[in-house]
């Protein structure tokens, strides 16, 4: 299988996305400039991290408009895996192809640090074959990352299993200070209706080896070749 | 002669130097000229004051490719790479808008980087400010803090280590000295040096604006809030990280000779270095620069400091291609000039000539003063002072004044701050800021790894500088050794006040031979730096701080050594074993005394035990270590402890005993040489042994263990209480 | 159009000022608001009940008409100023210099 | 003061709502206004001719006048709602219910 990085002005993500998946996975990867207006071969997309369009006005908000994103829509409605990392996260949401918003840390300062979040369901492409309940240890680093929803929304997305994963502390509990940006319900990432596309705002892609500080970033990202082996196996 | 004194205090020269220019040019300079002159002949720009001193500094070494004179130095790292590196000030502009001032101070030397064409994998941050108790202190660092963060995080490169230290000669003088580090294979390394007579100047990046002009002749005169106030700069890191990614494509088109970036004096400085580095001339066009605003002359043309520009130089066949990068980039490229045979600068405005100059004047012939440097009566009276006679630390308040210490501003965990810059971006960080004495990354695609640190204690300078000078260097390479890496080179930042103050000169004439000595000795040349002189305010003079920027080398990443040692492990302390209080965080936190003569330094034994701390971590024997600096030994052990989150039974009676029978020296006493190491209990035989062998002290403190520090015949604390203490420093910084 | 036509147009073109002030819905918290009036109390203001933070953008455009302007900005408004989910718009409209 | 003083004065207290704007001088560079030009004339938008951003701010203050209630904000601003250095604001007043 072969991922697709999508590169926007300002994104600077798509180093570790790119080398985390050639490095990490040993899978094919290649990247995808914002004025194209195709995808290409590609069988996943991953929008990364960054400041596309120095993230003026809202974080995503005009990145949103790029030529490319109209291959991007129409790959998510063919029900292919998409997924947005950090900044990228904000772009699917301005761009209507998640739910909800992401606004300012609520201590208003940009944070850098591992956090633990728990894996909510393994229906999507980027969870699959990971248990419920999975601990992963990841890097945040983001000034504009609480999630927010308003409540009914958040009840609608609890209910259609939309929430794939939460700022828990080490053991998985929701505790108090386990939340780092003071997201609505702990959310640290979800998908829509379908589970095709996901968001999430910690970074899978920087954690790919041990020696950077630990590897369980590759279960993210690697747990889209399962969701195309059973197409393989046939 | 006409000028009136107004109209050179605008540009900062003095009635000599006016007439020199005259002289020069064998005419009254126009407006334009008369500019261009103040930019390139201020401190800043010319080094007048500086320029003398700084060839005492130790410049080459095997390994150095490029050292000072281009935008950063580069030095070899094996594998057909060469780590390039600078540090620099943006001290007064941060002091008027902390915010912006510290962001255009990170993107300035990210350009210095990739004009180079190296990438940028790391920046580092010196910051110096006035006591937190004040509302304005807070301000600005809470306003420089988000700047640093703001643009370094938006530009995608890792902020992985710094130093930060407060004193009040810094209030309404804060220091923001970033440092940047690149990586780029040997052949791809640029210069700014314009070659072929016919080549054409293309300027690439942001639109022309107003800002900052006079900024380079505003950082060379006291007081700036009360001269010229320019507009204030405001950085675009979105604008930077286009211009970076399309500046290291252009750096491989074909007929690309040059490139220089726009910072201090803009455009006026970029043409003339680029000119006088090639021996030739350029002339250039200011109709044909990209305006941001209506109505501005060539004069402000000439000297903007709008950020995110970069000169290009280019063979007439290399443009269409180069032209395409920045186009894909959505950025534009203007050809603006030509370079001439003729050496000199001649500006343009349409078919008016508003300056020509040659460009030898500006640089060559910029005036240097070398001055007569008298020590300040009152510093050698403090230095002088007895400490003996000061009564010893009671063994009762052995802990109340450890949780002091660790919570006081100099001393504390600087994780508040470090939170907000991103350090995992680019996926390289080995050794996270807080995690080590220095921080590592990796070198993609190779075994090797990079350990990079700033330091400088203002304190000992002051006291003494030559003694300071050492000190800053010694520190700072120390701190690098702490990781397993060897210091390759230095980079330096010289935060002095005025040099035209006898004290001033002396200060920063006997720091820089102290710099000079140590890095012979330390056998790491200094290879970039930067000058920032007249940092004073209402209140006098800033401490003479030199700031000092260390780049090492592990050839094995995988060797390398934070500062946590595991529970079980056995600590020891190595090295110079008798502390000194001249100059302490203790005296001055305790005792309120900035007094006593620094501590020493031997600068053989330095060497000694840094390469003894690099062989035990390469060869597996040490595992964590953390040198002594502010606050002494017990303050490191309990850093040390915290960070392992483990207690220690200890009897610290022979440290006492090697000082004199003193408690207060033993413990909170500083010294040069010394590092906290720990190694498996398996190995402690060997670990001694090898110091034995190498001629290194090592006493065995105890083994980590339990969430107590308890200390023999004086009590003991918690653990809990050692990290609440230390955390808690800058937290909660309101107001 | 003739060219008697489009100098009739041409005449009743003007620019216009629209402020736009964008705001965050009543329903989404807004830490920055909280730490401004936190400010201003910790300065003394006592006075100070409540304080939210949003948006001010300014967007100098070239419009036949008020109207046309107006409905130029809201577009823009919907399509890029503000985010429906969390924020609420509201415009100013002056008549600059004509053309 | 007399209790009687003491209420007269409660009776003319209000609530006001002060609408702060927040502009960059025009002469300082504003990135964030420029990449929304950029982002509004590449959806189009070629009428638009500059774009500036700035801050908005909502506060609601308890005065006994709007003369009152206008210099105590103005204070607010001066100290903290806006930076002198690269900032201009202005104030719009609006009185909200009787107290
Ligand atoms: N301004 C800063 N930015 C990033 N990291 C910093 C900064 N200041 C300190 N640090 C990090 O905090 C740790 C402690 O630094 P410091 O107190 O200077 O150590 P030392 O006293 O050993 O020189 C180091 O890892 C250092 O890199
Ligand atoms: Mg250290």
């Amino acid at each position: 299988m072969r991922y697709g990085v999508v590169v926007f002005p300002g994104s600077n993500g798509d180093h570790d996305a790119l080398m985390s998946v050639e490095r990490g996975l040993g899978l094919e990867v290649v990247p995808i400039w914002h004025k194209d207006t195709s995808v290409g071969d590609v069988d996943a997309l991953l929008v990364p991290g960054g400041f596309s369009y120095g993230d003026y006005l809202r974080a995503g908000a005009i990145a949103r408009f790029s030529p490319i994103m109209g291959a991007v829509s129409e790959f998510a409605e063919q029900g292919r895996p998409v997924l947005g990392i950090c900044n990228g996260f904000q772009i699917l949401t301005e761009a209507g192809l998640l739910p909800g918003a992401l606004l300012r840390n609520a201590n208003l300062a940009f944070s850098c640090k591992w956090v633990h979040t728990r894996v909510e369901t393994d229906r999507t492409p980027f969870t699959r074959g990971i248990d419920p309940g999975t601990v992963l240890r990841l890097p945040i680093a983001h000034g504009e990352g609480r999630f927010f929803a308003e409540p009914v929304q958040l009840d609608a997305l609890e209910a259609n299993e939309q929430i794939v994963f939460r700022y828990t502390d080490e053991w998985g509990m929701e505790s108090e200070g386990s939340n780092p940006n003071g997201s609505s319900r702990h959310i640290a990432g979800i998908c829509n209706l379908r589970g095709n596309v996901v968001g999430l705002m910690p970074h899978p892609e920087r954690a790919y080896d041990a020696l950077i500080g630990g590897d369980e970033g590759l279960r993210v990202l690697g747990a889209v070749v399962g969701h195309f082996m059973p197409m393989a196996a046939v | 002669m006409t000028i009136t004194d107004t109209a050179l205090r605008e540009v900062a020269l003095t009635r000599d130097e006016y007439a020199q220019i005259v002289l020069l040019l064998d005419r009254e300079p126009t407006p334009v000229e008369l500019g261009m002159f103040g930019a390139m002949w201020s401190e800043h720009c010319g080094y007048k004051n500086s320029r003398p001193l700084l060839t005492l500094f130790p410049s080459e070494g095997a390994r150095v490719l490029q050292g000072p004179g281009e935008n950063a130095g580069a030095v070899d790292i094996g594998d057909g790479l060469a780590v390039v590196f600078k540090i620099e000030s943006h001290n007064h502009p941060s002091a008027i808008e902390p915010y912006e001032g510290a962001a255009t101070g990170v993107g300035g030397i990210v350009r210095d980087i990739f004009t180079m064409g190296a990438r940028p994998v790391a920046l580092l941050n010196s910051l110096r400010f006035g006591p937190l108790s004040q509302a304005r202190n807070r301000y600005l660092f809470r306003g420089v803090v988000g700047g640093i963060g703001g643009y370094g995080n938006s530009l995608g490169i890792p902020t992985v280590a710094g130093d930060i230290f407060f004193d009040d000669s810094y209030s309404g003088n804060p220091l923001v000295n970033a440092m940047c580090v690149g990586i780029v294979p040997h052949e791809s390394i640029m210069r700014a040096r314009a070659s072929g007579v016919g080549n054409l100047v293309v300027l690439v990046g942001a639109d022309t604006g107003r800002d900052g002009i006079h900024g380079a002749t505003f950082a060379s005169v006291e007081n700036p809030e009360e001269s010229h106030r320019g507009v204030v700069q405001v950085g675009n890191p979105f604008l930077e990280k286009l211009l970076l990614e399309a500046c290291l494509e252009a750096l491989h088109v074909d007929g690309v000779v040059a490139m220089q970036d726009l910072g201090a004096a803009g455009l006026t400085s970029s043409i003339v270095e680029c000119a006088s580095k090639g021996g030739l001339g350029i002339e250039l066009d200011v109709a044909r620069v990209s305006r941001r605003e209506t109505g501005m002359t060539p004069y402000e043309v000439m000297l903007s400091e709008s950020q995110e520009r970069m000169l290009i130089i280019v063979r007439e066949d290399g443009l269409p291609t180069l032209r395409e990068i920045f186009d894909r980039w959505d950025l534009h490229s203007d050809v603006i000039g030509v370079v001439t045979g003729d050496g000199h600068v001649r500006v343009m405005d349409g078919s008016d000539v508003a300056a020509d100059v040659p460009a030898v004047f500006f640089t060559d012939e910029c005036p240097t003063y070398v001055r007569d440097g008298v020590e300040s009566p009152a510093v050698i009276a403090a230095r002088q002072q007895n400490l003996n006679a000061m009564v010893d630390v009671a063994p009762a308040e052995v802990v109340p004044t450890l949780l002091r210490l660790l919570g006081s501003h100099n001393i504390c965990s600087r994780e508040p701050v470090v939170r907000t810059y991103d350090h995992t971006i680019l996926s390289n960080t080995v050794v996270p800021p807080l995690e080590g004495d220095a921080a590592v990354i990796r070198i993609k695609d190779t075994s090797k790894g990079l350990s990079v640190k700033t330091d400088c204690n203002p304190r000992f300078v002051y006291l003494d500088p030559f003694l300071g000078g050492q000190h800053a260097v010694a520190e700072a390479a120390r701190n690098v050794s702490c990781t397993g890496a060897t210091p390759l080179a230095l980079t330096n930042c010289l935060n002095f006040g005025s040099p035209e103050k006898p004290d001033g000169y002396y200060q920063l004439k006997q720091a820089v031979a102290g710099m000079a000595k140590a890095a012979e000795a330390l056998g790491t040349p200094i290879v970039s730096g930067n000058v920032s002189l007249y940092n004073e305010s209402n209140d006098g003079p800033i401490l003479p701080t030199p700031t000092v920027g260390v780049v090492g080398l592990l050839d094995d990443v995988q060797r390398h050594a934070g500062m946590a040692p595991s529970v079980g492990d056995v600590l020891y302390v190595l090295g110079e074993q008798r502390a000194t209080l001249g100059g302490s965080e203790y005296l001055a936190l305790i005792h309120g005394l900035v007094a006593g003569s620094p501590p020493g330094i031997d600068l053989t034994k330095e060497a000694l035990v840094q390469s003894f701390v690099r062989d035990s971590i390469r060869s597996g024997l040490v595992h964590a270590a953390h040198d002594t600096s502010e606050g002494g030994l017990l303050v490191a052990l309990a850093e040390m402890l915290i960070a392992a989150r483990a207690g220690l039974d200890v009897d610290l009676s022979r440290i006492a005993a090697l000082n004199d029978g003193r408690l207060d020296r033993g413990l909170f006493g500083e010294a040069a040489s010394r590092v906290l190491v720990s190694c498996r209990p398996e190995q402690a035989r060997k670990l001694e042994q090898a110091a034995d062998e190498a001629g290194v002290m090592a006493i065995r403190l105890g083994t980590v263990s339990g969430t107590t520090l308890a200390m023999t015949g004086i009590g003991s604390v918690d653990l809990s209480a050692l990290t609440d203490a230390w955390r808690s420093g800058l937290v909660n910084i309101e107001g | 159009m003739t060219d008697e036509q489009s100098t009739r147009n041409e005449a009743r073109r003007r620019t216009y000022l629209a402020e736009v002030l964008v705001s965050l819905k009543p329903v989404v918290n807004d830490p920055q608001g909280l730490a401004i009036r936190d400010g201003l109390r910790s300065l003394g203001y006592d006075e100070v009940e409540a304080v939210r933070a949003g948006k001010y953008i300014r967007v100098t455009v070239d419009a036949e008409s008020p109207e046309d302007a107006r409905g130029r900005v809201t577009r823009m408004c919907d399509q890029l100023l503000s985010n429906p989910v969390t924020e609420t718009y509201e415009i100013q409209l002056t008549p600059l210099a004509d053309h």
